[in-house]
């Protein structure tokens, strides 16, 4: 079980702030858990579309090749815009 | 350095933090800061409201490690960083940055360090309200670079 | 770009300037501000108090100079410059100055650059008062040094 | 008549804020008033030794070849220290 969640303009999209998914067999990292999510077409498609949507783990940005394992939190959102 | 950051909904008052920041010590000679305000859009609809949302737990970890990463670069006494949260109107402060050093080329290096870093890495995103709807706002191209260039 | 400049005595309060820059405005987006504080001496005897000395007329004139300049070199909202004479003690402000723009890099910029011109060009002397005497304090090569990287 | 000003370090050293000078014959820029004043031996003669000690011409900043007429109100002071 993996905790996904949404910001901003994303969440609004996907209509949820929060879901908890169980990782695919084969689905070790970022880029893998957003194919994953693509893979239920729209909304969640932008997830592999371009790189504009960032991503954190464990509340920390990282890249796509960052490994996941069970329990992990991972974010999606737009660039950042605060201040 | 006596740092402290917080992510809240409530004001500020510039006065009274730069008092708390200084108070009882003699050691410091200059403190920058900056304050960021919602402001009034140049062109179409008025803005009526600007809704920040953020990711609560990253966020005050992010700010804290823009801290110390900055604490790490210059020869700072204090650090103070606020950042609000929720619904405000034009006009109304949304973040602020004080920095104590001993001499002033550090407090002004790392107050403008700490903001560039904070708008690219910092995990708060705003949201525009006219009479026209919302809008999300786009993150500038001019704040990456604005951050690229203390790397 | 609305100014003010002004030489006196007696203290300021960061917050209040800063509302009074503010009020009744939403095109400000970034105020970058700065305090200079009478800071204990590092070694030898401890200092008990901090004398200015300034050169009534021509520091006003000074002081407007300069914000005048930054005002031509980027685009400011308001400006605010006070700059204290007489005896203060470790710890007191002595110089506050504030830059209202709607972005922060000019605020910033300007902010500084008006400090560093401040201390290289307004007429302004410190006298040092500590249990062994008086002792006039020594112009800093570092503050030409900052004033020359913005010609 | 010319009226002169020292501050800080200099005011102390000639034991006077203000006085009031006439020109010397020849005297026409600010180099030649410091040689006029320096002539009266010390403390005035740090006016024309090394470059430390600086000159304001009516309220202006002013280097060694500004023009004096007159009226003018002249200030000596070391290197300013304010802020």
């Amino acid at each position: 079980m993996v905790k996904i969640l949404y910001f901003a303009g994303l969440r609004e999209a996907v209509g949820t702030a929060r879901e908890d998914i169980t990782l695919e067999a084969g689905v070790a990292d970022i880029a893998a858990l957003r194919r994953q999510l693509a893979a239920r077409g729209e909304p969640w498609a932008a997830l592999t579309r371009g790189r504009s949507l960032r991503a954190a783990l464990n509340q920390q940005m990282v890249g796509d090749a960052a490994a996941l394992k069970d329990g992990d939190e991972v974010a999606f959102f737009p660039p950042v815009t605060g201040g | 350095m006596d740092a402290a950051v917080s992510v809240r909904s409530e004001s500020f008052d510039l006065g009274v933090e730069m008092a708390a920041l200084t108070a009882g010590r003699s050691d410091v000679g200059a403190v920058a800061s900056f304050v960021g305000l919602v402001r009034q859009l140049g062109e179409g609809q008025p803005l009526l409201s600007m809704t920040l949302e953020h990711y609560p737990g990253m966020t005050e970890a992010a700010l804290a490690e823009i801290v110390v990463e900055a604490g790490a670069r210059w020869p700072l006494l204090a650090v103070r960083v606020i950042h609000r949260h929720g619904t405000l109107a034009p006009g109304d402060p949304i973040v602020l940055v004080l920095v104590a050093a001993a001499h002033r080329g550090e407090a002004f290096a790392a107050c403008e360090f700490i903001m560039d870093y904070l708008k690219t890495r910092a995990p708060f995103w705003k949201k525009e309200a006219t009479a026209a709807g919302g809008r999300w706002v786009d993150a500038r191209d001019s704040d990456d670079s604005a951050a690229a260039r203390w790397s």
